[in-house]
Parts: structure tokens; C-alpha cells; sequence
């Protein structure tokens, strides 16, 4: 089964999203904390999406499909924006020292942690992210 | 987001209710600055009431706890974290950056 | 009678719960003192558990203040009283000779 | 209707006199205010009968009758200890400096406070305390 919806590239839009997600993770049987952290990785995405694909709100829709498989939960969001190539971003600095960290590059850290699959391509003139949260772990 | 902030004697307790994410961490940033703009920088963050936070509010606690902690002046502490928050900031690797304390009653008497 | 004590880098929390008679005034009396006898004389008292306070309890509570207040070395403050607690000490007149709070928060954050 | 306990004159007593008491007001339909300032009359009663008419604990015993009656409910205390006479007690200072102010001769003060009748008599021997607390005020 596979759920698709679209919504404007407006951080506002972030909120309805994750109700969006919390549904389809509810279905899918995955339990509270599961759920958050597959509702990060999309927030990530999404905020990702309006800040650097499209580089501010209201410039295009963020398309998210969802599937309930029997083994795993997987996602794909589509946008219109330039295209990203993740390759090139290096990972973040995580140190414990306050001022040697940086509290940027966090998003793309997560979304990798806490799904087990994160894939971007750019198909047909479009961003397309899969990402992928397995079942019964 | 809801946002309360109560002022104590040597230190202000902030609160949110609510969603801190790339919509709403600008509201939440805004209210640390206003408050460190009154010369106020020992400041307990009360998470109790956070449904979420992704890495544009973790942002926003990174950038205050270094505003306070300059010159040794003050501190951002954090108190009554719900287990989600608590995975998200050990995840980002942002425990040892900050006092992290069960209550505000703890929160406040460290001060 | 049970009594917990909670030290905080400014002030000592008493939280008693159960009943302040003759029977059991002593020992909050001792409580105090063995605070005060440590050298610390800032002291709130949660009376949120305090089902009954006699006479007796009130006297332990002015001992106390005077010996707090004392050289202006602190103080005893109330907080959390139940609505019974509250009448025996208004009708005691009480109420001015102590700074009562709702909450510890609130007491703790005043010190 | 009437009901009479005995209680042995020692400070661990307090306790089970307050419970005594407590069924007979609720059972007298007074609001939860009210029974706490009959409790409270009965307990200062009862503290000074061990401290002042015995001078100690365990020297004698404690008689509470107790009578709900249409209009008001009416205690009876009783004891042994030496004869009381109410008369030569002065009022406690209320005075709001704290270092003028007294912590004792309270108990009295509070009885005759929330209680609508105080009266001391000695009968056979006996210190008899009349306690009444009116209906529906
Ligand atoms: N969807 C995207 N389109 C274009 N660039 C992106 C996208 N997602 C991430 N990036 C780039 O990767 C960097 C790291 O992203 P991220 O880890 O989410 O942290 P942050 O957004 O805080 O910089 C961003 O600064 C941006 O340059
Ligand atoms: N039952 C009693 N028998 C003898 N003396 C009593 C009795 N009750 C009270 N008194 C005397 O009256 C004084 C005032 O009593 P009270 O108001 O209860 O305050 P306190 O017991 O704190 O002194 C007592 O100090 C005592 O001298």
C-alpha cells in the first residue's frame, strides 16, 4: 500500500508532514520512539529540500510517498529543485568541545543514523530521496 | 510552538510547548536573544513539553549555550527532557555539552 | 511522619509528609537544627504531603525562623500549602513572619 | 447518637484521636475545612491534658464522648491530671515581629478560635472540656 501526497515547500508545511509520517509509521506498526526517529529523517529531508534544492519557501512542492511493505517502511521525496548531489558533503564535526563544535551538517548525520537506507538520486529533471526503515528490528 | 519564559533570581526558566523545527527554532532563538540582551545568561531550557526537535533547534541550543558560557558569564541547562529529545541530542553528541538535570527544582537550585 | 531532605547549592529543601503533632514535631525539629547545625540556614518547606500541623508543629516552625533569621544568615520559607495548612498558620498569624511560595521552583529560584 | 473511646495519654495517641474524630465529623456532615478545625481543637485538648493536667505521658488516660446532635456536634474530654482553670490563662501574643512573636500558648487560642463553644469544668474529680461545634454555618 502506498500513500502519496504533496505539499508546498513552506517550513510550515513541517508540521503536517510529520502527521502525514506518524500515520503511515503508526500503521506500519512501528513503535513510538521508531516512529520519531523515521519522523526526524523526513523533517531533515524536507527542511533540507526548502533551504538548499530550492533555497527559500514558496519556489516549488515537496512529494512524499510512503509504502507499507512487510519488511519495511520506505519512503521517497520528490522535488523540483536544484539538483544534490550528497557525495560531496563531508561528515559533521561532533565534538565534545563547545567551541570547537559546529551545530551545523546535523541533518543529513541523522537521517543516515536513524534510517537504514538513504539513497538520493536525481530522475526525470527531479530530486528523488528514498529512504528505507526496516521492520522488527 | 508556545513559548513561556519565568524569571527567577539568578536564572530564567524558558519553556516550550510544541514543535522546535525549521519553523518554529527562529521563535525560539529570538526568545534566548532577548533574554541574554537583558544581561541574563544563566538560562534552564524546560523540554518537557517538546514534541519534537530537529537539528535547526539543536542549532539554535548550540549557538546560546556558546552565547552564555562566554566570558564565563552564564550557562544554557537543560532539565526534564523526554526520552525522544534525550535520543536526538545524544545522537547529535550534544550530552557532554550541556548540564542536564531531572526537574527544574534541580535545575534552578545548581544555580 | 517521613521527612526528606533535597540540598541545593543555595538552600535545603524539607519535604515532610504525614501528620505535625506532638508526636512527631521533635523530629522535624531535629531535622532543622541538624541543617542548621551544618551551617546552612537558607531552608524552604514543602508542606504539599503536611496533613495536619498542631501547635506544637507551629512552634517548631517559629524556633526555626528566629534561628534562621538570625544574624541575617538566612531564612525559613513555606511553600506548597494545602488549603488546611494554610488556615491554621493564617489563624496562628503567621503568614507575615513568612515568605510563602507555591511552588519550590519558585522558592528555590528566590534564594 | 453517642460514641466514647478511650485513649491511653501518650503522644503516639494523637494520631488514632484525629482518626476517632474524623468519622464522627464526616458522619456529622461537616465539609472537609470544618472537620480539620474540630481535629485540630481536639488535638491541642489532648496535647495539653499529657503535657500540663499529667505533666508527662503514660500517667493516665483520655475519655472522648462524642455526640452528633441536629444542631452541632458536641465533645466531651475527660482525664484525671491535675484541676485546670482556664481563667488565669492569658491570650498568646499574635504579634507579627518575628522577634517579639511567641510559638507558644497557641493550643487554647486555636480550640476557642474554630470551636463555637470552650468550656472547662471539674466534676468528680475529673477535668471535664465541653467542646461544641454548630451546624450548618
Ligand atoms: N536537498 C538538498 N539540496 C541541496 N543541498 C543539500 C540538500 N541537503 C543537504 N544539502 C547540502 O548539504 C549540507 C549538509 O546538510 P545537513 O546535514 O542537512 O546540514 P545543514 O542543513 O545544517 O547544513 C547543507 O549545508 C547543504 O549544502
Ligand atoms: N489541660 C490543661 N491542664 C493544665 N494546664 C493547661 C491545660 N491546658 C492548657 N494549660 C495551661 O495553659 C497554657 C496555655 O496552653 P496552650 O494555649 O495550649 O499553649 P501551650 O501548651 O503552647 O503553652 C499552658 O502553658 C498551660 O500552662
Amino acid at each position: 500500500m502506498t500513500k502519496t501526497q504533496i505539499f508546498p515547500g513552506r517550513y510550515d508545511s513541517l508540521e503536517k508532514i510529520s502527521e502525514f509520517i506518524q500515520e503511515n509509521t503508526k500503521n506500519a506498526g512501528f513503535d513510538g520512539f521508531t516512529s520519531y526517529t523515521i519522523e526526524t529523517a523526513v523533517d531533515e529531508a524536507c527542511s533540507n529540500i526548502i533551504e538548499h534544492a530550492y533555497g527559500q519557501e514558496n519556489i516549488g512542492d515537496i512529494e512524499i510517498s510512503v509504502s507499507i511493505n512487510p519488511s519495511n517502511l520506505t519512503i521517497y521525496i520528490k522535488d523540483n529543485g536544484k539538483p544534490f548531489n550528497p557525495k560531496s558533503i563531508p561528515k559533521p564535526n561532533l565534538s565534545s568541545n563547545l567551541y570547537e563544535r559546529k551545530g551545523d551538517g546535523l541533518g543529513l548525520y541523522m537521517m543516515r543514523q536513524w534510517m537504514d537506507e538513504v539513497q538520493f538520486e536525481f530522475v526525470d529533471n527531479k530530486n528523488v530521496l528514498k529512504m528505507v526503515k526496516n521492520k522488527g528490528q | 510552538m508556545e513559548i513561556s519564559i519565568n524569571n527567577y533570581k539568578r536564572c530564567d526558566i524558558v519553556k516550550v510547548s510544541g514543535r522546535i523545527d525549521s519553523s518554529t527554532s527562529p521563535q525560539l532563538l529570538t526568545t534566548f536573544n532577548s533574554i541574554m540582551d537583558d544581561g541574563k545568561y544563566k538560562i534552564i531550557f524546560n523540554m518537557s513539553d517538546v514534541s519534537f526537535i530537529s537539528s535547526a533547534g539543536l542549532r539554535v541550543l548550540i549557538s546560546t549555550q556558546k552565547n552564555c558560557k562566554r566570558y564565563n558569564r552564564g550557562e544554557l541547562a537543560l532539565c526534564n527532557l523526554p526520552e525522544n529529545i534525550k535520543a536526538a541530542l545524544d545522537l547529535a553528541g550534544f550530552i557532554p555539552l550541556f548540564r542536564i538535570f531531572d526537574t527544574e527544582v534541580e535545575a534552578v537550585g545548581s544555580f
